[in-house]
């Protein structure tokens, strides 16, 4: 089967799980108690006759599964519709603030990757010593500290007291050299969970490869420890780690609904925890669809990178 | 953290730096460069004045929108847009309007714009700003209308000052206020990155010429207005920075990324005050905050009850410990503010009679309640909070008070701002179980501290009255109060309103609040603490208030 | 002197259980060109010895002492450069398991070609054609295309041959295969012992390991029976045959089934290897041999030359110049000063025909 | 051709030595193999797997680590079940939760080593207490997500079919959400304080264990000792619980360690978004995030002594979690020389 029927047999597996997401999105916030209305009309002593019209203008007087399709229908066209806290439609608000999440997230993520991986290999082939021990105390440091906290600390060690960094974003374009030395210090603190993950993750594969023949062959070939870890060893030890890579799409997301609080980044994390507060339900359902899709595509090129690292499996 | 090499170091130093330098240029044209870097709580939602329903948003269109009148710091009506606004009969008032005044967007403000304004309310959440007292208006000629009342409404000029007047183009639907406000106001809008920044730029040709001729408009003018405000802002950009987390806030207040910070939380100002580069200035606002008792939920029916626990409210305790000494303790509801409608000797007569912490006087009052109903106590009770930081703190101090006597089992419940006020607002929330913590922010005039929150009709869920204190007197009072204009005669009414629902103890009073800035000394020069918060940034540039704000060095 | 001179040899492993003496003071030399098969059941270090010459062992085993001298060159002290020079470049080693000896994600051909790329100067595709031209060599048809496919898509044989290819890239002296054949069935592993008959027949030494008394007949010159870590008969593969002179070596001979042998039970060797980390005492075959006195269990036999009776004290486990003709066996019954007054009773009977075989009885 | 050396010279027999040993073994030999020596497997397993971890220094650093913090919070203070004092010991000097017991913000000194916070109370006091809720926090969340999530991963990987299809999928759907999100949306919906905040942690904790139990019960029940154990007919209910879950579950133990750190520290993200426990609560989190402000205002001790408590808790549990993990890893080192030889 070629890779392309395999990718988009794997699509059409992933619309159910979409449809899921969908339907539980909805009916988590259609629980959440209180609606939009009573938001935008908090202690105002408005007429009744305005919040009906309110109500009616976001169809919460109709059946719940009504109101589900005619929302269905409007994300089929893309139109997320109107924000209900403010009067800028969802896609705007989804679209400011996509850069400022992916630079973020993917900042973190590599850091995550280049201190992780080497870390990890280090550990395993130095398995039991003071390094390996070491290694794992300080990768686990990173995992153990609450990030807000870490972000605070941060803040203040490099911030206030060096001065070395603005403590908020400066007023420059997300990829400016200045914005992306702001977000040394952020996406260190959001990398830090998944750099441990990766240096615990990694550390296991390449102890399990290590075992294996391929890498006493390979030495009874004569090539050097550098080669026959990095070429033979790294290669089959990626393959596990790329697996848990896609599932960090989520885990990078709930950590940046706290770090941009902290680091004042606007980004989608902050702006899905006040929508959820503020029960913007379009907003809601618009952010968790995009971060289902993004996680589901994730997974996806995980199994395409993981089938392509390791020829062993066929499409 | 990836090992920094020195050189890397500095490149940090340098990007930190000219980020700084970044920040101070203008990032508008030609022009001397000043710029004031303030931060907003909260990403400003909506531009237009109809739809607006948060602080945040109203505080930052501020400077942008002017309105017919304007209250200064002393809480005088003051001509803006009107050059005068004369009463006609008890329902009716001539408004002239000031001439040469231009939109942003170069149209000029004529009567027609001014009606538009008001009628573009019609059918949107801020409907009531104008409807609770808007009829009709007509247009006399280009720069005077006659508006008519649905009732004769003593905050007219008051209410006037809440509504900021947009061009007529708004109501026609040719200018579409959701992509940016248009307004007559010393600053223009300039840009909005969401959740990032909203930059104000100086309006060049702002209607003030310096000349100092803008009066008081009420009789009792008290000294001329306008003398020695310059003709335009001295300073050219406003960015407000949108920083949501309280402690980054304070953090880029101490490391001089900003220079104004909006409400910094109350206990963190004892360590302000000790950083000699910045400034913190207070001062009395307009509001409280209170605790709200359900009265159909016995013992909370029973007024001795009500009363006993009011005298359990350790206000000063509350003061020192969450408020960093700041504010007054609250005995009734009309803060110190108005000093044309309440007294400090009235707040203390409001303490001693019913309301001030004593413990002895509250246990006798409790045992009697409890006996009246015969609840055998300890009654388990909880009191139910949103997550403001300082209100979930004065709700444990009392909560550890109620717990030290043998009335009373309480526990903390804290909800989210929505699923709060989705409670505390819910039609049954006087039948709830929970007493609640709650604040309320008033303006300029009496009736907002008093009408939303006692007036029988107001009980939730058509608007804010919790407990559903229902009192005929109480009423009557206050709507008589609406209809009459003499002071002293409205002063009478809402004194003796006081008293019967001090009396009555619907609510504990704990403090009165406090409006509070930090700014960096050096780098702001005159700028004073407007006390509503929706007015905090009025002191940057009003002529009318004789106040204006420079950036000092700059 | 020899191509391949091992001098008391000493491994030991350090497990959670102890200290495992794998490899006990093992002396044996192998000429330019000569065949050695080594024998011996699981357990006895085969392997281990194996892994020593190239210094491939890794925690928890260690080369304690002796020493290993490739044409003359000590290999345990040499520099990590000159040692993976001799890696693959001197001496080739093939090893049991083809399927998992092979990385899984390169093709076949890069795998040759990166062997050829260490020990010769070919880079590219001059190594690669090199790597084909190998895994022709080594019997594997239509090679080029072949080359560019990857392990699992080989059998146990042809994946077995590529690790002989890979072997074989750096030209070297000697081929030290651990059990080539053993996870191959039959057919295939005659086949295999071809390709390493033909290859062994260009001057290339080969030492055999394997636990299958037929392999090595079929292959060696010389063998040597190893038993828990020692060597305890060493001798040119026809004596060894028909003229065993250590129990144990009978013991193996005896335990081999024969087609048409009509007798109900095999013979087996009572017993098990002994646990390693505590050796039995003296003569570590005791325990499991029939001929065993007291004496056996306090001293620990040398390995003796059979044909004349040694002088006593005449230490002959450290003497490693021994001729091709030599036979040396591990037992007391060969060292004179020994109290060892029993004697050895068996013998090989040959049978004329195989036809002959079927209707004797058992005894 | 293959050269035969030992052609020619016909099938050899050897005589004698069968004979010999048909007689007796008792002469032949002293060892002997006492069957009753070898423990049974399943002890030997879990003794040798905490040979293993005792060697693993950074392990039984944090094992003791959370054994300390566990008798800290345990004899923070008296215990009452049902009126009856169960703990007396109280190691905490002041009552956590009293406010005023000293004046506000008092930086480290002799009476409260940890300083005092806004309303006075005794950080020291706050944090030996506040043990009580993380631990209790992340051993109850984790206790019933795996409750929740091995038998639903179990039966689906055992069972197959549309079982195993739907399971997979609610899981596939639940992992699409961030972790906190989900629970931030649970907490909204349902309200804050302890239970609530558990069954939030609960319901998006179970899905990683279902899943990992999912995919090893796949692997294990194509084991042989599986096939046998249904050829020699035993009911599938009892395959599951004996044989493949016992095998399964290594994996899974893992993964619960290593998330009672997490769960902890999901709490603490949850307070410092205002969705914590109830105010003033001596849950660590709730301190941290409470006193974050006078984090940048000097106070440092307010929220210094609570992080340090989270960071060593959740640093010990990790270091645990990967000692068990080394420990029970079926191929550890040590046996790899043995198995390959023994062959």
């Amino acid at each position: 089967m070629s890779l392309r029927r395999y990718v988009l047999r794997r699509t059409l597996l992933t619309l159910p799980i979409l449809f899921g997401v969908s339907v539980l999105t909805f009916g988590l916030v259609k629980l959440l108690p209180g609606t939009p209305v009573d938001y935008v009309l908090q202690f105002q002593d408005a007429t009744p006759e305005l919040r009906a019209s309110l109500r009616a203008q976001y169809h919460l007087d109709e059946p719940i599964w009504r109101q589900y399709l005619l929302w269905l229908n409007d994300v089929l066209h893309l139109d997320f519709g109107d924000r209900v806290v403010s009067d800028r439609s969802v896609r705007a608000a989804i679209v400011d603030r996509l850069p400022e999440t992916l630079v973020l997230g993917g900042f973190a993520f590599l850091i995550a990757l280049l201190v992780g991986v080497p870390t990890g290999v280090v550990a395993a082939v130095r398995r039991g010593t003071l390094l390996d021990e070491g290694s794992r105390v300080v990768a686990l440091a990173g995992i153990a500290t609450p990030n807000f906290w870490l972000g605070l600390l941060l803040i203040l060690v490099f911030g206030v007291h060096l001065n070395l960094v603005p403590v908020i974003p400066p007023v420059a374009p997300v990829f400016a050299p200045e914005s992306l030395a702001f977000l040394v210090l952020p996406a260190v603190t959001l990398g830090t969970a998944s750099a441990a993950l990766f240096t615990r993750l990694t550390r296991s594969a390449v102890t399990e490869q290590l075992r294996q023949e391929y890498v006493r062959t390979a030495r009874a070939k004569g090539l050097d420890e550098r080669t026959v870890i990095v070429k033979h060893v790294l290669r089959n030890s990626l393959v596990s780690v790329v697996t848990v890579a896609a599932v960090q799409v989520a885990f990078l997301l709930d950590g940046a609904v706290v770090i941009e609080r902290v680091f004042s980044w606007p980004g989608l994390g902050r702006l899905l925890v006040r929508a959820i507060l503020q029960r913007d339900f379009p907003v809601v359902q618009a952010v968790v669809l995009l971060v289902a899709v993004a996680v589901v595509v994730a997974n996806l090129l995980a199994d395409v990178l993981y089938a392509w690292l390791d020829p062993r499996i066929a499409y | 953290m990836p090992p920094f090499t020195t050189s890397r170091r500095r490149l940090l130093r340098w990007a930190g730096a000219t980020s700084a330098v970044g920040l101070a240029g203008c990032a508008g044209g030609s022009g001397d460069g000043s710029e004031l870097v303030a931060t907003l709580g909260a990403d400003v939602s909506a531009y237009d004045p109809t739809q607006a329903n948060d602080t945040t948003s109203r505080k930052a269109f501020d400077l942008v929108y002017e309105s017919l009148v304007s209250v200064d710091f002393e809480g005088n009506v003051r001509p803006t847009l009107a050059t005068a606004v004369d009463q006609q009969d008890d329902r009716t008032w001539r408004v002239s309007l000031r001439e040469g005044v231009s939109f942003h967007d170069g149209s000029d403000l004529t009567a027609a714009d001014v009606k538009a304004t008001f009628e573009r309310y019609e059918g949107t959440p801020r409907e009531s700003d104008v409807f609770l007292w808007y009829d009709d208006a007509t247009i006399r000629d280009d720069y005077t209308l006659d508006v008519t009342l649905s009732q004769p409404y003593a905050p007219f000029q008051l209410s006037l000052g809440g509504v900021p007047i947009v061009p007529e183009a708004a109501a026609t639907g040719d200018l579409d206020l959701s992509t940016g406000p248009v307004g007559t106001g010393p600053y223009a809008f300039d840009t909005h990155e969401p959740d990032r920044l909203y930059r104000l730029v100086r309006n060049e040709d702002h209607w003030y010429a310096g000349d100092g001729e803008v009066r008081r408009t009420s009789d009792s003018g008290a000294g001329e207005a306008g003398d020695g405000v310059p003709d335009s802002p001295p300073i050219e950009t406003i960015t407000f920075r949108i920083i949501v987390e309280q402690s980054s806030q304070l953090a880029a207040l101490q490391a001089g990324d900003i220079d104004l910070a909006n409400n910094p939380p109350a206990d963190a100002v004892a360590d302000l005050r000790q950083d000699d580069a910045i400034t913190v200035s207070e001062r009395l606002a307009g509001g409280f905050e209170m605790l709200i008792f359900p009265l159909a939920t016995p013992p909370f029916s029973n007024r001795d009850v009500r009363e006993g626990v009011a005298r359990l409210v350790p206000r000063q305790e509350i003061i020192d410990a969450v408020y960093g000494g700041i504010g007054q303790p609250a005995y009734a509801p009309i803060s110190p503010l108005l000093a044309d409608y309440t007294s400090e000797s009235f707040l203390q007569e409001m303490g001693d009679e019913h309301q001030r912490y004593d413990p002895e006087r509250a246990r006798e009052l409790l045992e009697r309640g409890f006996a009246d109903l015969d609840i055998s106590p300890p009654y388990e009770t909880t009191i139910v909070t949103n997550e403001t930081g300082d209100r979930v703190r004065w709700s444990q101090l009392v909560r550890d008070e109620l717990n030290r006597t043998d009335y009373f089992d309480v526990s903390l419940e804290q909800f989210e701002w929505n699923t709060y006020v989705g409670r505390v607002l819910a039609g049954d929330s006087h039948r709830s179980d929970a007493m609640m913590a709650l604040g309320w922010s008033g303006g300029w005039d009496p009736d907002t501290y008093l009408r939303n929150m006692f007036h029988s009709e107001q009980s939730t869920p058509s608007c804010c009255n919790a407990a559903h204190y229902a009192n005929d007197e109480v009423d009557r009072l206050l709507d008589e109060a609406l209809t009459v204009y003499d002071t002293a005669e409205r002063r009478a009414l809402y004194e003796q309103a006081q008293r019967r629902i001090v009396a009555d103890a619907p609510v504990a009073f704990v403090r009165f609040g406090t409006r509070i800035e930090a700014f960096r000394t050096e780098s702001v020069e005159g700028f004073r603490t407007y006390p509503l918060d929706s007015g905090e940034f009025t002191a940057i540039y009003a002529p009318w208030a004789n106040a204006y704000t420079s950036t000092g060095g700059g | 002197m020899a191509l391949l001179e091992v001098e008391d040899l000493d491994v030991r492993f350090y497990t959670e259980e102890g200290v495992v003496q794998a490899v006990d003071g093992l002396s044996y030399t192998l000429d330019r060109g000569e065949r050695l098969g080594v024998v011996g059941e699981s357990g006895a270090g085969k392997t281990v010895t194996a892994l020593a010459l190239l210094d491939l062992l890794d925690r928890p085993g260690r080369i304690e002492g002796g020493s290993i001298r490739f044409d003359g060159e000590e290999v345990l002290d040499a520099p990590a450069e000159r040692l993976r020079r001799l890696r693959g470049g001197e001496i080739g080693m093939v090893f049991q398991d083809p399927e998992t000896a092979l990385n899984p994600v390169y093709t076949v051909g890069e795998q040759v070609a990166e062997a050829v790329r260490v020990h010769t100067d070919r880079e590219g595709a001059a190594a690669h054609d090199r790597a084909v031209a190998l895994l022709d060599r080594v019997g594997i048809p239509d090679p080029a295309t072949r080359a560019t496919q990857y392990p699992h898509e080989f059998s146990g044989g042809m994946a077995q041959r590529v690790v002989v290819a890979m072997a074989l890239a750096g030209d070297p002296d000697l081929l030290i295969a651990d059990e080539p054949t053993t996870g191959l069935d039959v057919t295939i592993e005659a086949q295999l012992l071809d390709l390493l008959d033909d290859l062994a027949a260009d001057d290339l030494a080969v030492q055999l390991v394997s636990h299958d008394l037929g392999v090595v007949a079929g292959f060696c010159d010389r063998v040597l029976v190893m038993y828990a870590g020692q060597a305890v008969e060493r001798a040119p593969v026809d004596d060894l045959f028909y003229h065993p002179k250590h129990p144990y070596t009978a013991g193996l001979l005896s335990a081999i089934p024969r087609i048409g042998d009509d007798r109900d039970r095999l013979a087996t060797i009572p017993g098990t290897t002994p646990d390693l980390a505590s050796p039995p005492p003296g003569c570590r075959f005791h325990p499991r041999c029939p001929y065993a006195e007291d004496a056996c269990t306090k001293r620990d036999p040398p390995l003796a030359g059979v044909d004349e009776v040694q002088p006593t004290g005449a230490s002959v486990a450290g003497d490693i110049a021994d001729d091709a003709g030599d036979h040396r066996a591990a037992c007391l019954a060969y060292v004179d000063d020994a109290d060892f007054d029993g004697a050895l009773e068996f013998a090989v009977e040959v049978a004329a025909d195989a036809t002959e075989d079927d209707e004797e009885a058992d005894p | 051709m293959s050269r035969n050396p030992l052609d020619g010279r016909g099938r050899l027999r050897v005589r004698g030595f069968g004979s010999h040993e048909a007689d007796d073994d008792a002469s032949a030999g002293t060892a002997t193999v006492d069957a009753d020596a070898t423990p049974s497997p399943t002890t030997d397993r879990w003794r040798r797997a905490w040979a293993r971890f005792r060697r693993d220094r950074a392990a039984v650093a944090g094992l003791a680590v959370i054994a300390v913090m566990t008798l800290l919070a345990v004899f923070a203070r008296p215990i009452e079940v049902g009126g009856v004092v169960v703990q007396p010991v109280a190691l905490a000097p002041y009552d956590p939760s009293a406010s005023g017991i000293a004046p506000a913000y008092r930086p480290p000194s002799l009476a409260h080593p940890f300083g005092t916070d806004w309303a006075g109370r005794d950080v020291f006091s706050r944090v030996l207490y506040g043990g009580r809720y993380s631990l209790s926090i992340g051993v109850i969340a984790v206790g019933l997500a795996l409750l929740v999530g091995v038998p639903l991963g179990a039966v689906a990987g055992y069972a197959g079919g549309w079982v195993d299809e739907t399971v997979m999928r609610l899981v596939d759907v639940l992992y699409a959400f961030p972790f906190l999100v989900l629970a931030i949306a649970l907490v909204a919906v349902f309200g804050q304080g302890f239970w609530k905040l558990v069954g939030a942690l609960v319901a998006v904790g179970w899905i990683s264990y279902a899943r990992l139990i999912r995919g090893e019960v796949l692997s294990v029940s194509e084991r042989d000792y599986v096939l046998a154990a249904r050829a020699l007919g035993a009911s599938d209910g009892r395959i599951l619980r004996r044989h493949v879950v016992p095998n399964a579950i290594a994996p899974v133990i893992v993964q619960a360690t290593l998330n009672v750190g997490t769960v902890v520290l999901s709490a603490a993200a949850l307070g410092f978004l205002g969705l914590g426990l109830e105010p003033g609560t001596a849950e660590w989190g709730s301190m941290l995030s409470a006193g974050r402000d006078t984090l940048v205002g000097g106070e440092w001790w307010v929220t210094v002594f609570p992080g340090l408590a989270i960071f060593l808790f959740v640093l010990s549990i990790n270091l645990v979690g990967d000692g068990v993990r080394d420990a029970l890893d079926p191929d550890a080192d040590t046996d790899r020389y043995r198995t390959r030889e023994a062959r």
